[in-house]
């Protein structure tokens, strides 16, 4: 693979900067039928709670303009599914892992990042904040509320090795993204991930019902690109230093040259996986071309190019 | 990458054409007809490259043929933007598959008898079914409902491929008025069926299951969860199953199905999580049995 | 007009629920060179300061996914304007004019308000909460916080005739939009408009510059659909007294059939304005014939729909 | 509901041809047409109904015949989306049309002697211009400038409606080599021109508007900025304009432009807001002379 292509998201070397994004490519099994899954930067493990979950009703999905709402409430078999058949199995491909986790509770992400620890075969873990914090009653989430967010972080990064990093998966409706990362950062967060889905909903217009199960989905796809790409720009704005995975509606290669232009050091395809399996191997071939295109020769020096030259400037 | 597993391509539309209230796209997909078994599905993209529907169309395979190394046809009736652009389709357009997915009709071992149960376009999976029990010497009775005529799919097909053909509609406007499940009764026990095949919408499914339980007769259902990746990947497409041991499971009727044992489905219990499956609030009193089991899922 | 279209938004009675939405129709006179303005429920006039005001540099739109950007940075040559050139325009043509307000601070807000009651021609008058607060450092807007929100609103109710309807704008991308709602109506909303652009950012990814001027920009069009619809269903659940006026990505009548079952009782087109300058006659039309359609004869009682009925219920 | 203003229509598309390195789309359009003067523009939707590009593009009118009750023709090069989509229609397509749009040329009262400067595409709108000013009597001369020979448009055409037609390449394929501003002075030396029209990209305005203020003349520019709406709605198409009045403001290109008067616009700012401009930070020291005068715009 390209050596020019490499970048780092903090400790995390990674070959190339295309990842999949957390729960939009499970383990990388499936997808390893269309395209070698190791030749990606990595794969990002669908959110692993402790337990198994059943996750929400059906339906869970419906489409909208160039994006789509999902509810899946974090379905999955629990951790020892992950450890024992997950894993291994990605190890064995040559596939690096981003274990994305999801603790139904603050003292649950701190039992996550200690098992992981223990576990082969982990490259990072990512901290998904847009969890219902159980402690609010009006169904916020950690992301929400920088000071909870923060506790989390500071948890998994206490439980975790402390080689591995811990990126924290931020959400992009909060009203100051800058100050949602910076309470990660000073938790001791080794890399920001961002962002996660919005909060919206659909109304199937023939029988005038909520589109999918209990009204709220998230919503993802190219649709909330502006959005993602905006909320990386800031926090790249504000907090140079520290190293972001960009997602949200990345499609193609120009794509990841937009969000590590506005500052990402790497960048995720999520929904895209589902409408086009190829899309990873496709995404980091036509990133290739597109840097290339562009007189770049090596992927890291793409990082926040946006900042260095005005509009029209 | 993989021998069995499923492919993406970008196939040339050989035609397109009407067959009775349905619209039939043929495509030139050698990879996808290759590894076709009955019941499989291929996912269709819609729109091009800057459409703002996103999301592939599943369909179920109706037809495969060998000529121009192999050929694929599915058929649908237009029902929303995907389905629009899809009839406006002209030969020699491209359109991207992925296929065959899912899992198939299993085939009895034996020339058993099998009854076919389709409603509306969900009668298009049953007809390569039809033809592969066929070839292995089952008699084969079908009985096809929609909600009038037209919407009986290859009434002559049917004939012609089946012992028996029977038909339901609404409206009476073809064969009995009333349900499929009216007449298959009537059907199971003068073709002394040993089997049933069923795919129409979820109520129907339900019907037929308990039509087959009554009679003792193991069932295969082929379900239609809304889905947006049809490759195992989004978990949306989830149905709520009782696994052998017991244990249910929101399975995803896109790789776990869309063919299920319809004795296993929750019917009752679709678009929602029934208290006691695995990971929901009832669960934990089952213990971790469902665990361990689980692995072999996927 | 079709008598069975009419809709209340408390006091503000219109004849049909199809307004435009704010800085997207300007006073009207331009789209009635495509359709007669006084067919719509009403015009909503672009956010008016006390002052000219010449806004931001260009670029200031770029395209996204089913969306745009914009950032026009309020330009408009002041109240003086609207009162004696547009406002006695629209009255001759016989439109409703809901005029949104943007002070430079709180006490502009009530200043506009004060004079605004005095004009003639102003059916309500609403109040856009995304302007910058001049007290915040961090650049927030009034909408990202909901005492200061409280206070504009307050302001204004008290500036204005008690008789003259004031609804407030509020933004989506606030982390409790029904926190944000709740302070508006306890400062005497009488109805609530939502939601304003969502903010976003684009990198034009052949000069690796942001492609609008300044970076950041207002996300609008049908990309935010579900994310208004999802803000409309969270608000008119926990007040279902309050009237709404839903916007956001409105392109059809279908996407106002959308809005009412989410809970309000009028919707605006706005994006789809610069599309299609016979939107607002044709998603008229449409809304009517699908409000037919599904059986309804009197379209306030499309009012929270999706409320009544669960998924699949 | 308006005579003159702009009619939105869907219009059957004549043909589709390449002219030099562009693609012209001529379309049947009888009320753009009628209204049409030359230097206005149509802004054409693109993609379809469920494309996830929603806005319009703006493009000059090149042409206006009478055939068919009236027809249009733009022309444009392939750009990104939506060009690349409006390449690919053929005859009988429809197209969304809104115009025509936007400030014409004013047209010289006497037969004076006019220039017309032109680059790549820019050149659209002078075809018909030349051939208003032809019908009063004018001379026309026309320079066309572009990166290389094939950027040229319509050479002959130039040719034979003008009295001269001079031709700059950056690359010196054809004509002189060097940009239109090389060749411009000599052209209005020779020709005595009393009034100068231009078109193309804001640098070469710029440099036009100079050469044409060196000599006294008027000079009429067209520019481009990016537009959302086109019909003045949307305020994301401002350049800033100094009016008769001394005070600059930021207009709308889409319906104060596209063309303005050369030596109003203030080029060095366009990009930026001049900070005495009307509502901008420093513009308070000019009273409220500005508010007054902008009650006539619109
Ligand atoms: C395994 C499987 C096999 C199928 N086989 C056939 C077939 O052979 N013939 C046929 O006519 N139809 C079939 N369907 C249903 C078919 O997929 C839908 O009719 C089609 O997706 C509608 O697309 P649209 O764009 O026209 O509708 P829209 O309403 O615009 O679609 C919006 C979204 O909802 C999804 N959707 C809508 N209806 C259904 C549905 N009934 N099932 C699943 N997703 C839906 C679409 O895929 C899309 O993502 C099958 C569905 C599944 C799951
Ligand atoms: C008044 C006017 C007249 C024009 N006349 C012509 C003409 O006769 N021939 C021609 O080839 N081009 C002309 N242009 C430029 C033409 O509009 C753009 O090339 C075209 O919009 C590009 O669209 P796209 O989808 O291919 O590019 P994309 O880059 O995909 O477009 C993305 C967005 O940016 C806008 N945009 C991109 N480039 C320009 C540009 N140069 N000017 C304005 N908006 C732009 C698009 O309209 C669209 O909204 C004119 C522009 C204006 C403002
Ligand atoms: C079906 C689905 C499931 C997702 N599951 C997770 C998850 O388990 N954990 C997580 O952090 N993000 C999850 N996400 C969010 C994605 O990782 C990603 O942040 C978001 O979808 C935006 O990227 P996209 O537009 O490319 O999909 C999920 C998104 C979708 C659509
Ligand atoms: C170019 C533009 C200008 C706008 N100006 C205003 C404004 O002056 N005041 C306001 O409250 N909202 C303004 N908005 C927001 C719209 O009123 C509306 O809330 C938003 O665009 C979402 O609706 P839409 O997707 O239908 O455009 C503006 C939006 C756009 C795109
Ligand atoms: S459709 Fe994605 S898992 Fe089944
Ligand atoms: S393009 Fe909208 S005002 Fe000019």
């Amino acid at each position: 693979m390209n050596a020019t292509l490499r970048t780092r998201v903090g400790a995390l070397e990674l070959p190339n900067p295309v990842v999949t994004a957390a729960g939009c490519a499970g383990a990388g099994r499936e997808l390893a039928q269309f395209f070698d899954i190791a030749s990606l930067g990595a794969v990002t493990t669908k959110s692993v709670m402790l337990e198994p979950h059943a996750g929400r009703p059906a339906p869970r999905m419906a489409e909208t303009p160039s994006g789509m709402l999902s509810t899946t409430g974090m379905q999955g078999p629990g951790l020892e599914v992950l450890l024992q058949r997950d894993l291994p199995w990605l190890r064995s491909r040559g596939g690096r892992a981003i274990v994305s986790v999801a603790g139904a509770g603050v003292g649950e992400f701190g039992e996550l990042a200690r098992r992981l620890s223990e576990a082969e075969g982990v490259s990072a873990v990512e901290v998904n904040l847009s969890c219902p914090d159980p402690e609010s009653s009006s169904g916020r989430t950690f992301a929400d509320d920088p000071d909870r967010a923060e506790q989390v972080v500071g948890t998994v990064r206490s439980q975790a090795r402390s080689e591995l990093p811990v990126l924290a998966k931020l959400a992009g409706d909060v009203p100051d993204v800058v100050e949602l990362a910076g309470a990660c950062v000073d938790a001791g967060a080794d890399g920001l991930s961002m962002i996660n889905t919005l909060r919206g909903m659909a109304v199937d217009t023939r029988t005038l019902r909520p589109a999918v199960a209990g009204g709220l989905g998230g919503l993802s796809g190219p649709a909330v690109r502006p959005i993602a790409v905006g909320c990386v720009y800031r926090v790249h704005e504000a907090l140079p230093e520290v190293p972001i995975i960009g997602m949200g509606g990345v499609r193609t290669g120009e794509d990841v040259l937009e969000f590590m232009a506005a500052g990402a050091s790497a960048a995720a395809v999520g929904t895209a996986n589902f409408s086009d399996p190829s899309a990873g191997a496709r995404v980091l071939r036509e990133f290739t071309e597109a840097m290339e295109d562009r007189g770049f020769t090596r992927a890291a020096d793409l990082v926040g190019a946006a900042h260095r030259t005005g509009p029209r400037g | 990458m993989s021998d069995n597993g499923p492919v993406q391509i970008r196939c040339p539309v050989l035609n397109v054409r009407r067959v009775d209230a349905y619209v039939a796209i043929t495509v030139v997909a050698p990879g996808i007809a290759e590894r076709f078994r009955s019941g499989q599905f291929v996912s269709v993209g819609v729109g091009g490259d800057h459409s703002s529907t996103l999301l592939r169309r599943p369909f179920a395979v109706h037809d495969v043929k060998p000529d121009y190394g192999g050929t694929v046809e599915f058929l649908f009736s237009v029902k929303g933007t995907g389905t629009a652009w899809l009839a406006e389709r002209r030969a020699r357009d491209l359109l991207d598959l992925v296929g065959p997915l899912g899992r198939p009709f299993p085939l009895p071992r034996d020339p058993v008898n099998c009854v076919l149960v389709g409603g509306g376009s969900g009668a298009a999976p049953l007809f390569p079914l039809a033809q592969s029990l066929r070839r292995r010497g089952c008699r084969v009775d079908f009985v096809l409902g929609a909600a009038s005529a037209d919407g009986v799919l290859n009434a002559i097909t049917a004939r012609r491929l089946a012992e028996t053909a029977t038909f339901a509609t609404d409206d009476g406007s073809f064969g009995t008025r009333g349900r499929v499940t009216d007449v298959l009764d009537k059907v199971v026990r003068e073709g002394r069926s040993d089997a049933v095949y069923a795919c129409g919408p979820m109520p129907m499914l339900r019907s037929v299951t308990a039509v087959a339980e009554s009679h003792g007769l193991p069932v295969q259902v082929s379900v239609e969860e809304t889905m947006a990746c049809g490759t195992g990947i989004c978990m949306t497409c989830v149905i709520p199953v009782v696994g052998g041991d017991g244990v249910t499971r929101m399975v995803r009727s896109c790789v776990d199905g869309p063919v299920l044992r319809g004795e296993q489905v929750r019917f009752d219990d679709v678009g929602s999580i029934p208290f006691d499956a695995l990971g929901a609030p009832g669960w934990k009193g089952a213990g971790r049995r469902g665990v361990e089991q689980d692995r072999d899922i996927a």
